[in-house]
This record gives structure tokens, C-alpha cells and sequence, in this order.
């Protein structure tokens, strides 16, 4: 018997765990060159903010061991183009949405969700709070617990009351668990973590950063031990929230990885640039280790790793 | 030809060679041999299974063949790790691509007088498409540049395809000593070329482009920026496009290029985001629209 | 002409940047099968206690991807037993030691730092601030700016004055720039960094955390993008601050980069569990690249990336 | 033989063979074969020059011989992404080799009876120590366990080797079902052993021990932990060791080790501290001195 896929994010199921990470796959139209859509848990899209955007000049990435330093900037047509012609794109393949979104304040946040709750089809709206907040110089909301919790009620007041809020964190701050508590208290149904870590590469050549940006972000397989870490700590604290773990996701044993650490779905980012089809391969592995644990239910091993020994799956 | 979709699959390596400065791979490769158009690329993944280098490494396309149910010959010159990796393939070990990637070369309706520009391994491309082109009973003349005598690219086959083939060398090695740029106007004249198409450097792509223009003829040229996917949906790979609108747009050289006309392209822009492109920082006023700040995620 | 590689840390001198990362080359004997390590710069030797200390359960490490996990838990025979063997030993291969310790509050650091400076022969000491301050709960020194500030204060004022002091910092701090400022202004010399960036692995056999530790630490390749960012921050802060750089150097380049961020030196930890002769290689190979670039001085590189573009050599 | 270091070199892969469930290559390594002596190890580096796999592996020599300078064989089963590419080689590839290390099994200075006892691939340092035992007049007595009959190793050269030779298979697929401990006692009975030496899994090594013990004789063991380095300076390979001052130290395996006597090895601790190894926490005094947290970088 082939186990149970099923996930629970706040209200809204998945028909199985594994989903893309924003940034990381457009809407899914260009993967649907190499997968159906459809067969993944769902679609995380480009964070989509309410104007065009440009981002950073080139060169926006620097390979890093195991890994890779991007600086794109959050380059995006704006929330008119993805509602119509991405969105809908995406719901025609039968794909299941859910849509980051970024903003410079809460206004734009509030304004965000507001627009999507019009549009029928979006199943969650994840807040990528790793965008600069105008009101504070730019700052990242997240380096504020406070400026964080704001952006999440301005989308949760936003939003419609059917569609879960999750807000993904970015592991570069002073008290992440008081950020993950700060972001559930403003009202976010789970959390997505974690973003990427801030890095530098420097090209020996040129003496130069190696990316426009001069610091960027760390993703890719260098970064899961960190990330699970997050998961781990994270999920100890609050563990009724749930979570969608990322970061360097390269296999589906790696995928059940965070699964054990607490995430309830995973989410495959960079791994997808090395390989378009990674996220059904990653399914199909993901099944066949829950298959040799003998596991019935995906949901029995979420956070299995924090039980006692001999407990892990919890019966 | 009505799947234009790339296709991923492991190829198994028919031969590894060494040409000049060049390795020279041919993979069996059908799904992507048969779909291909000249100008496109293969992304590559290298270093194995447990690699440390994640990124596939991209590669124009030099040659097709019907062989095997189809295959497909790439060259580099040996550059970082994922190149010097590939160096050492050998026959029957598999490679992993993705392929054919991008919008090819687009051809010209007419039997018209073709002048094909390529720089050191930029050259690959204009192979096949010189094929193509002498296909459909056009001229075909190449200029063909590099730092030196051995990374000038397929000497013969270039004088075997094309009417004229002329070369230049920084170090005068062979062929003139000098730029490409300072013997096509010359080859443009002297062979009435009604089209321009270009592979090479971004230096060598803005004057070919510059000069076409002067001569007043259409010049498609084919850009290599970083690109980390090669599908489109990283973002990493772009350049500066004016579009039909006249706006300039932030465009992914992988699947809006690496062709792109040559008088679209900003060339003098190119490593900066222009202050009038679409989205740039203060590009519609809403008010201390910073530009995104260096810790940006995505 | 080969290029002059000396390098100053604070009132010291070495003949070039290259030396080992605490914990990852004991203190030098076991490496002296390799190489000889009065070739390096300095053999930076495992943090020692006052007292053995036996460490964490194995298993003590998990690879992860371009790096590994490790929970060691300071294990050593404690100062008399280094002073007796490990030091001696060391200075009579013409080695030169920068000696890190630990200690568990101020009186440990300064005990620590006045059995050092009565032995002859010790050219730096580095104060490894990330263990456990007994008196906040176990925390780290590095979790509280004052806390650090003092443990650097009782290492200097218990050190012979003439011998540097470098404080060496975790990435995993709320504010690295202000943690070190108050590490220079409580009188280190110098900074070192980065520590390990904390992290899990969980294995999803037994599905429990792969080191007996549960979080450990991540170093190696995987986290040079994230160390480097670091020296090139703090660099930016405090120009005039000397840094031993280190985080996944595995070649020359990799050296070479982290003097260009702001490193004046440079040590190889895990790398060497890799390669037990990667010190003397990376030297060579970082000559040679400084010989492409027609450096005469490293210490002209230092920083060099922050320089604005074309004047990176400063000439 | 008067330098005892390892060496650390490029090695040429002169075979690969599939031996029933493991692998055996062979390389040629003149320095670590002349320094060998039986139960030492080398360590491997895998993935090549861009490998994410950043640590070696660590196998027992299984072989040496004076071929080409000095060849050396080791034999695995593929478990990991390491062994997987090891899996792969060829013969010409080079393979990054650190050895010979580790302490190898003390010799008896008479010619006594010494059975050895080996689980899976823990058999394979158990073949060079056989033909060293041999050629000093001891008399060898194999026994030889496994999962299943493709895991036991070299049954042949076993049988050939040794007086007698005794293999046990969970599955009972070959030889007696059951376990090595099953078989033991009575081997040391039949064969009046004087000594045990053993290779594999901890609760085997464990058993043996106990057996050995309860027969009153020495034995040596050839323990496993997870290394990161093999040369003694990362620190995580240790395991409880009592030390001829009756004092429980954590000691390093690779270097200290991996030969142990059985009896010192402290195997119902291995995987704990126990509370009185020196510097245990609370093992002298201090007031207050907590177990080091778990944030604890080194
Ligand atoms: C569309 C396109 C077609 C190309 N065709 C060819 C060809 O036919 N022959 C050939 O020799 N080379 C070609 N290149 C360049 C080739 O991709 C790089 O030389 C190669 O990626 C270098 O990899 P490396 O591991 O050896 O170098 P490294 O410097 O170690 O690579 C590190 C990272 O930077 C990227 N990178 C480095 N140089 C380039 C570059 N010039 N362009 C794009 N990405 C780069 C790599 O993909 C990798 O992600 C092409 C590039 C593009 C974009
Ligand atoms: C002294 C010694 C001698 C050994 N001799 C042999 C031998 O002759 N034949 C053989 O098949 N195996 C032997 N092993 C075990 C062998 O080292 C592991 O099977 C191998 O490291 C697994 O690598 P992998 O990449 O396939 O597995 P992975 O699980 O991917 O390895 C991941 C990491 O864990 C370490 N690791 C995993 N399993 C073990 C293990 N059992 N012991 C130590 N480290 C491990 C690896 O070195 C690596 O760092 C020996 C181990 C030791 C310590
Ligand atoms: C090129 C790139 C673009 C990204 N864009 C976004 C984005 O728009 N919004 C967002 O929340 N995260 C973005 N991320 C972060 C990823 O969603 C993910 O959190 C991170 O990369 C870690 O996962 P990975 O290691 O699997 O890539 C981006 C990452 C990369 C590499
Ligand atoms: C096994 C191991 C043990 C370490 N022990 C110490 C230590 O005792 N004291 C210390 O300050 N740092 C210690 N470190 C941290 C290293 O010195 C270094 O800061 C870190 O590993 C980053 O460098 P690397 O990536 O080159 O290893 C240890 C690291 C490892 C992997
Ligand atoms: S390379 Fe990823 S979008 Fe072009
Ligand atoms: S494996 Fe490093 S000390 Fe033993």
C-alpha cells in the first residue's frame, strides 16, 4: 500500500508535500516543459510585488561549493501582469498555487492580498519578509519582530479568511523563534523557512564581489544543515504551527529530512537550476523512503525526530 | 518538428577530443538533436552525482548528426572545474544535459548574402547555422577571431561551407593580426552581405552591432551572460532589451536570447540596470522607491 | 620575484598568512607526518581548558554537502598536559603558536591566559569566545556582547603584553559588527572568524540528529560564502582591526579571497581533514596566484575589495 | 622499515573487481604498501577534485604485494554517494590515498593458536594478518560471518590459509545459520586458541570480547567509529578506552586505534561519556561545570 501523501497546511490540503521555493520556478510554466504541474503539492511562485520590477544588475550569481550566491533583486512584472497572464496560467495545468508575495510596507502588503483574494484559485499566500521596508531604511521587515508582525496582519487583514498566511522567515536574525512566535501572534496560519543566508563571494580575477549586488544570498545543499537547524528549533517551540521547509533540498531523503525536523511540506529551490525535474524525482523518492519506513502517513512523521528514541514514528 | 520542448536525459559520450585549444564532446542525444535550431544550446551538469559544483554549465550546440538516432557535438576550452571535468570524460560515461535551450538564430526568408561573425569559442554556433543557411541557397562568409592560432575555430570547415573565410588573431598567429571588427567591414563590402549574425564577446557583439548598423543591415547576435538554470526561472541571466514598445526590459538572455537583434541589446548597458528600463528604482514614482537593498533575497 | 608573503598580526610577525584553524590540526604533531610546520604562518592549536575535558558522545560528525557537522565538546587533556607536551613539541619543529583557549568564565580566560605567558615561545592567543559561559546559563560569550567583552578583557589583562590578543567570533550573533567593536574596544588585537555556523542533520534511518550533540556546527567549503561576508563586514566597520579569516578555504584562491574581503590571515580548518597536506599546498598555491597578479606585498591585497573598481591594488 | 608515517599520494587504479556483494580495487601505492603492517587502514578521498564529498573514507587493506613498487587492495560495499563513486573507477583513474594509518594488530612473539574472527567486510583486515601469522608459525583458525553467502568474504583464500576455517550466515545461505558468536566458543575449544582477533561491528566485537575473556585469553579488536580525518586531529572518532592507569579516556580510533584490546574497550559506553572518563563533566570538581552546550563549535 502506498503511503498517504497528504498535508495539512492551516486549512488548505495538499495532495502531497513537495512543492517548488519561490524564486525558483517562475509560476511554473517553464517546468511544465519537464513535468506536469499538477503532480507536485504546489506551486510556489516568484515573490510578486505590486509594480515592475527591475532588480540588480548583472552578474547576479556567483557559484558557491555545493551552493550558489544570487542577488536578483526581486525582479518581477508586478501583481497585473502575474494575475493575468501567470496565475491563470497556472490554474489552467490544474497546478496548485501558492503565491509569495513582497511589498515595501504594509499598505502594499494589505494591498497584495487584498488583490489575490480576489482572484479565485490562490490556496496560500506565503509573506517573503525578506524584502526592504521602506519605513525603515530599507532594513529587512524581518530584522524587526515588530516590522514583521505588521506586514503579516497587513496581509492576513488582507486576505481572504479561507486562504492560510504563511510567513517565511530568513535565518540572519538576532531570535529567530521570537520571530516565528512574533509572526503566529500577527496572525500567520504557518511559516516557510528558511530564505536565503547572506553570503559574499569575492572573483580573485577582478578583485571585485562577484555578484552586482556585492552581498547576496547563500542556497542551494550548503546551507540544509542550517536550515534544518531552523526547522528543528523552530518546530521544538511552536510545534502546532505549521511549517514548509527548504533549503538545499537535493533528494527526497532530504526532503524527509525536514519532514523529521518538523516541516509538514518541503519546498526544492536551487536544486530545481540543476535539475528541471527535481521536484517529481524528489516526490518519487520521498515515496519510496516513506514506503521502506514502512510509513502510512506522511503526517505521522512530521517532527518525528524530536520524540524519544525508540519513538520516532510516534505509535 | 511539433515539440519545440527541451528534454532532459542522461546521453551516453560517443567521443571526447581534443581540438587545438578546444575539447570537443559528442553525445548521443536524439530527442535533443532532433528538436534543435541553429544557435541553441545545451546546459550540462557537471562533476557527478555528489558534486560540489551545482550549476549546469551551457554550451552552444556546434554539430548534429543523424547518428545513433541522433547526436550532438559541443566544444569549450577548458576554463574552471565543470570544464575541466568534461575534459575528462570519456567515450560511454554519461552526461547528463538539458537541451535544445533558447531562441535560435531566425532565418532570412530570401536567399540573401549571410556574413557570420564569431569570436574564439562564440564561433560554435554559426557552424550549423552556416549549414542551415547554405541549405536554403544563401551566401554564407565567415569571419572568424580569437587571441591566437589555435583557438581559431574549424579552419577548413569554415573554408569548406562558406564563399570567403577570413581570420584574424591578436597575435597575427594566423590570419591577420587584429579584430574581427576590423576586417568586416571590408568582408561586408566586398560580399554584399545583407545580414549580420554574431557570437563572441559582449565588446565584440556591441561593435559587430555597431557596425551593421552603420551598413545598415540587420544584425542578430547571440549573448553569453551567467546563467545559473538555463530554463528561465532563476533570473539570473539577464540584459538590457528595447522592445517593440521601445521599452527596455531586463530580459533572460537563456529563453528570450541568447539571439536577440543586435541593435536592441544595450550593449554600453550591460552590468548595470539603465535608469529608464522597465521596474528600475524610481522607474514609475510611488514615492522613495529605494532600489532593493544588497540583502535581498530574491 | 616571488612576492613578500609577511604578515603583520598586531606586535607580531609571521612569514606568511597560511596557518591551521583551532581544532582541526591538534597542535601540529600529527600534521608534522605531512608537512613541516614551520613552513606555515602559525599552527593555531585546539582550544584548551584549564582542566580535561572529555567532550561529546560520538558520534561527534556527519558530512553534509561541501562540509560537515561536528559536535567535539572541546575535548583536551587540559594546559598542563599542552604546556608539558603539545607546546615544547611544537616550538622544537620551529613551529609557531597561536595557542586559542577556553574558558568557562573571566577568572578561567585570565588563569588561562597567565599560564600562556609564563611558557615561552606563544605568538598570539586567541580566545575562542563560543564556549559555554558557566555563569549565563551555559550561553555563549559571543550571545552577549558585555559577556565577550569581558572574557577578552581577563585574557588580556592576564597575557604577557607583548603577545597579541585575537578574539574569535561566531557568525551566529545578532550583530557581528557590534560584538566586534566591544571584543577590540575590551583590548583584542585582533579578530578571528568565523567559528562554525550552527547547524543539523538529522539521520533518516534512525531518524534521529545525526551527532549524539543533536545542533552542532557547520564548517568547511559550504560556509565560505557566509565567512566571507562576515570579514568583509567587519573589515568595513574596523579597517584598522587585523583578521585571521577562515571558513572552507580549500585552495590558494580561496585564501587569496578572504585577504581581498579584509583577512591580513588566513587558516584551513576542515579542508585538512581533507587534504592533511592542505596548508603547505594552499601556501603554494596562493603565491602563485599573487605572483599572476604582480603583487609585490600581500599585505597590499588586504581588503583590496573594498577599494573602488581599478584601484583594487591600491597603486 | 624505519619511518612509520603515512604518506599521502595520487594513486594509479590498476584493477576493479566485483568480489559476490563488495568491490575490490587495487592501486598501486609503493609507500603505504612497504610501511603496511596488517589492521592498518587508508583513507580515500572520493568525487573527484570538486567533490561536495569533503571526507575520506576509510577502508582496511586487504592486500599487499609487491607488484609495480607495491600494490595495495581494499574492498568495500557500496553504502553511500563515496563507495558509489568508488564503485565507478577504473583502471588509470588516480585515486587520492592517505595510509597506511591506524595501529595495526600486535604479533604474538611465539608460535601460538590465534583465531580470527570477522563480520562482513571486517574479515578483510583479517587476511594480511593471517599470512603474517602464518609465516611466523602460528596456527590460524578463520571464522567468518555475514548477512548472506555473497557477503562472506574470500572463502577460498580462507580455507587455504587457515587450519580451519568456520562461516556463519544470518540467512543460513552458506556455511552454519547463525552468528560468528554461535560459532566461536567452539572453535577456540577444538583449537586450543591462544589468542582472538577480531574485525566488525561493535556488538560483535563486544560478544567476542566477552568470549574471550570468559576463555581467558587476549584478544584484539579492530573497532569502527565514524572519522573525519584518519590522522588523529579532528577528535571525533573516539570511544572509551580504559588505559593501563585503570583510567576511561575517549580516544581516538584512527590513531589510538583502530586495534584495540578487547577488553579495555568500554563497549556498553561506546556512544556515551561515561560519568567517570576523565573529564567527564562533574569528573573533577570545578563547582558547577556543566556539560558543554550543545551550540559548542569545537
Ligand atoms: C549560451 C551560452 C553558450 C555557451 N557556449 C559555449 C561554448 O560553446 N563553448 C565554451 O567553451 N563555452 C561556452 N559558454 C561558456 C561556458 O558556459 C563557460 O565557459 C562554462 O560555464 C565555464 O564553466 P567552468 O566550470 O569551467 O568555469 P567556472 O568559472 O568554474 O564556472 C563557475 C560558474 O560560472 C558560470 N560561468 C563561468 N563562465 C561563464 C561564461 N563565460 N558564461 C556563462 N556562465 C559562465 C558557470 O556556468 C558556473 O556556474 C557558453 C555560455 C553561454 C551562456
Ligand atoms: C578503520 C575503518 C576501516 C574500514 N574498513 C572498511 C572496509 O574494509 N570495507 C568497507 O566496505 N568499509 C570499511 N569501513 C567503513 C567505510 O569507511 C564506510 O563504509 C564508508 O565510509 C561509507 O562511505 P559512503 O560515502 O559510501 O557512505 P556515506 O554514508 O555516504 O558516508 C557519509 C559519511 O559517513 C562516514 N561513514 C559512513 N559509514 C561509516 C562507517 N561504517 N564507518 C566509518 N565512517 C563511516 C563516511 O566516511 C562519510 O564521512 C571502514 C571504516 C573504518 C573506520
Ligand atoms: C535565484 C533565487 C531567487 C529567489 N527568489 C525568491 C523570492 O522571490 N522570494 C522568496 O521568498 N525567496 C526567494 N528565494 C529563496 C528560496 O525560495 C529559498 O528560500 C532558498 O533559496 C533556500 O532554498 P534552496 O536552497 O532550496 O534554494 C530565491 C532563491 C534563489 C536562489
Ligand atoms: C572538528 C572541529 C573542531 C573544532 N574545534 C575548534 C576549537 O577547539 N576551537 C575553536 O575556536 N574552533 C574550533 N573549530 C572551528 C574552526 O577553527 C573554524 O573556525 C571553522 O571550522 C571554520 O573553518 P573551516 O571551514 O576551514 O573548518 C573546530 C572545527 C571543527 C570542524
Ligand atoms: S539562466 Fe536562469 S533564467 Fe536564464
Ligand atoms: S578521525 Fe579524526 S581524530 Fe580520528
Amino acid at each position: 500500500m502506498s503511503p498517504d501523501l497528504r498535508v495539512r497546511l492551516g486549512d488548505v490540503e495538499l495532495a502531497n508535500p513537495i512543492m517548488t521555493a519561490a524564486g525558483c520556478a517562475g509560476a511554473g510554466r517553464e517546468l511544465a516543459q519537464f513535468f506536469d504541474v499538477a503532480r507536485i503539492g504546489a506551486v510556489v511562485t516568484k515573490s510578486v510585488m505590486l509594480e515592475p520590477r527591475a532588480g540588480w544588475p548583472a552578474p547576479r550569481m556567483a557559484e558557491t561549493p555545493s551552493g550558489m550566491l544570487s542577488a536578483i533583486g526581486l525582479q518581477g512584472p508586478g501583481i497585473d501582469v502575474f494575475l493575468q497572464r501567470d496565475l491563470p496560467w497556472l490554474l489552467s495545468r490544474g497546478g496548485r498555487a501558492v503565491v509569495s508575495v513582497a511589498g515595501g510596507g504594509s499598505a502594499e502588503y494589505a494591498e497584495l492580498a487584498g488583490r489575490l483574494s480576489e482572484a479565485p484559485g490562490v490556496s496560500v499566500i506565503e509573506v517573503n519578509l525578506s524584502s526592504p521596508n521602506l519605513a525603515d531604511r530599507g532594513r529587512h521587515f524581518t530584522d524587526d519582530p515588530a516590522a514583521a508582525a505588521e506586514a503579516v496582519r497587513a496581509v492576513r487583514s488582507g486576505a481572504r479568511s479561507d486562504i492560510p498566511v504563511f510567513a517565511k522567515l530568513s535565518p540572519d536574525v538576532p531570535d529567530l523563534v521570537g520571530l516565528a512566535g512574533a509572526c503566529v501572534e500577527a496572525g500567520a496560519d504557518g511559516l516557510s523557512m528558511i530564505n536565503t543566508v547572506r553570503g559574499m563571494s569575492i572573483d580573485t580575477a577582478t578583485m571585485r564581489p562577484a555578484v552586482a549586488g556585492g552581498m547576496g544570498g547563500v542556497s542551494g545543499p550548503a546551507i540544509r544543515p542550517i536550515a534544518v537547524a531552523c526547522v528543528y528549533e523552530v518546530h521544538a517551540a511552536l510545534p502546532d504551527v505549521p511549517i514548509i521547509g527548504m533549503g538545499g533540498v537535493r533528494t527526497g531523503s532530504d526532503a524527509l529530512e525536514f519532514v523529521l525536523a518538523g516541516a509538514s511540506a518541503v519546498a526544492v529551490g536551487t536544486v530545481i537550476f540543476h535539475d528541471p525535474s527535481a521536484c517529481v524525482r524528489i516526490l518519487r523518492e520521498f515515496e519510496e523512503a516513506l514506503g521502506e519506513h514502512g510509513v502510512a502517513r506522511v503526517s505521522d512523521l512530521v517532527g518525528a525526530a524530536h520524540r524519544p528514541m525508540g519513538a520516532a514514528l510516534g505509535r | 518538428m511539433s515539440d519545440f520542448r527541451p528534454v532532459q536525459m542522461r546521453s551516453p559520450v560517443l567521443t571526447v577530443r581534443r581540438v587545438d585549444a578546444y575539447h570537443a564532446i559528442t553525445v548521443v542525444a536524439p530527442g535533443v538533436a532532433e528538436r534543435f535550431r541553429s544557435g541553441q544550446f545545451i546546459a550540462v551538469a557537471v562533476g557527478g552525482d555528489q558534486s560540489g559544483m551545482l550549476l549546469r554549465r551551457a554550451f552552444a550546440i556546434h554539430d548534429v548528426k543523424p547518428d545513433y538516432g541522433g547526436t550532438v557535438e559541443f566544444l569549450f576550452a577548458v576554463r574552471g572545474g565543470g570544464t575541466a571535468w568534461l575534459a575528462e570524460r570519456r567515450s560511454r560515461d554519461l552526461l547528463d544535459i538539458v537541451g535544445p535551450l533558447g531562441r535560435p538564430f531566425p532565418l532570412p526568408r530570401d536567399p540573401v548574402n549571410c556574413v557570420l561573425v564569431g569570436g574564439g569559442y562564440g564561433s560554435a554556433p554559426l557552424f550549423p547555422l552556416a549549414h542551415t543557411l547554405r541549405g536554403r541557397g544563401c551566401r554564407v562568409d565567415f569571419v572568424l577571431g580569437a587571441a591566437s592560432a589555435d583557438r581559431v575555430f574549424s579552419a577548413i570547415t569554415a573554408r569548406r561551407v562558406a564563399e570567403t573565410a577570413t581570420f584574424t588573431t591578436d597575435d597575427g598567429s594566423f590570419g591577420v593580426r587584429g579584430r574581427v571588427t576590423d576586417a568586416l567591414p571590408q568582408v561586408i563590402e566586398d560580399a554584399r552581405s545583407d545580414v549580420v549574425y554574431a557570437c563572441g564577446p559582449m565588446p565584440m557583439l556591441r561593435e559587430v552591432s555597431a557596425m551593421a548598423m552603420r551598413h545598415d543591415i540587420p544584425v542578430q547576435v547571440s549573448v553569453e551572460e551567467t546563467m545559473a538554470c538555463g530554463t528561465g526561472v532563476c533570473m539570473t541571466c539577464v540584459v538590457p532589451v528595447v522592445g517593440e514598445d521601445g521599452i527596455t526590459r531586463m530580459v533572460r538572455s537563456c529563453v528570450d536570447g541568447p539571439v536577440f537583434r543586435g541593435e536592441r541589446v544595450r550593449f554600453d548597458d550591460v552590468g548595470t540596470i539603465p535608469f529608464d528600463a522597465l521596474g528600475a528604482p524610481g522607474w514609475k514614482a510611488r514615492g522613495g522607491d529605494d532600489p532593493v537593498s544588497a540583502r535581498e533575497a530574491g
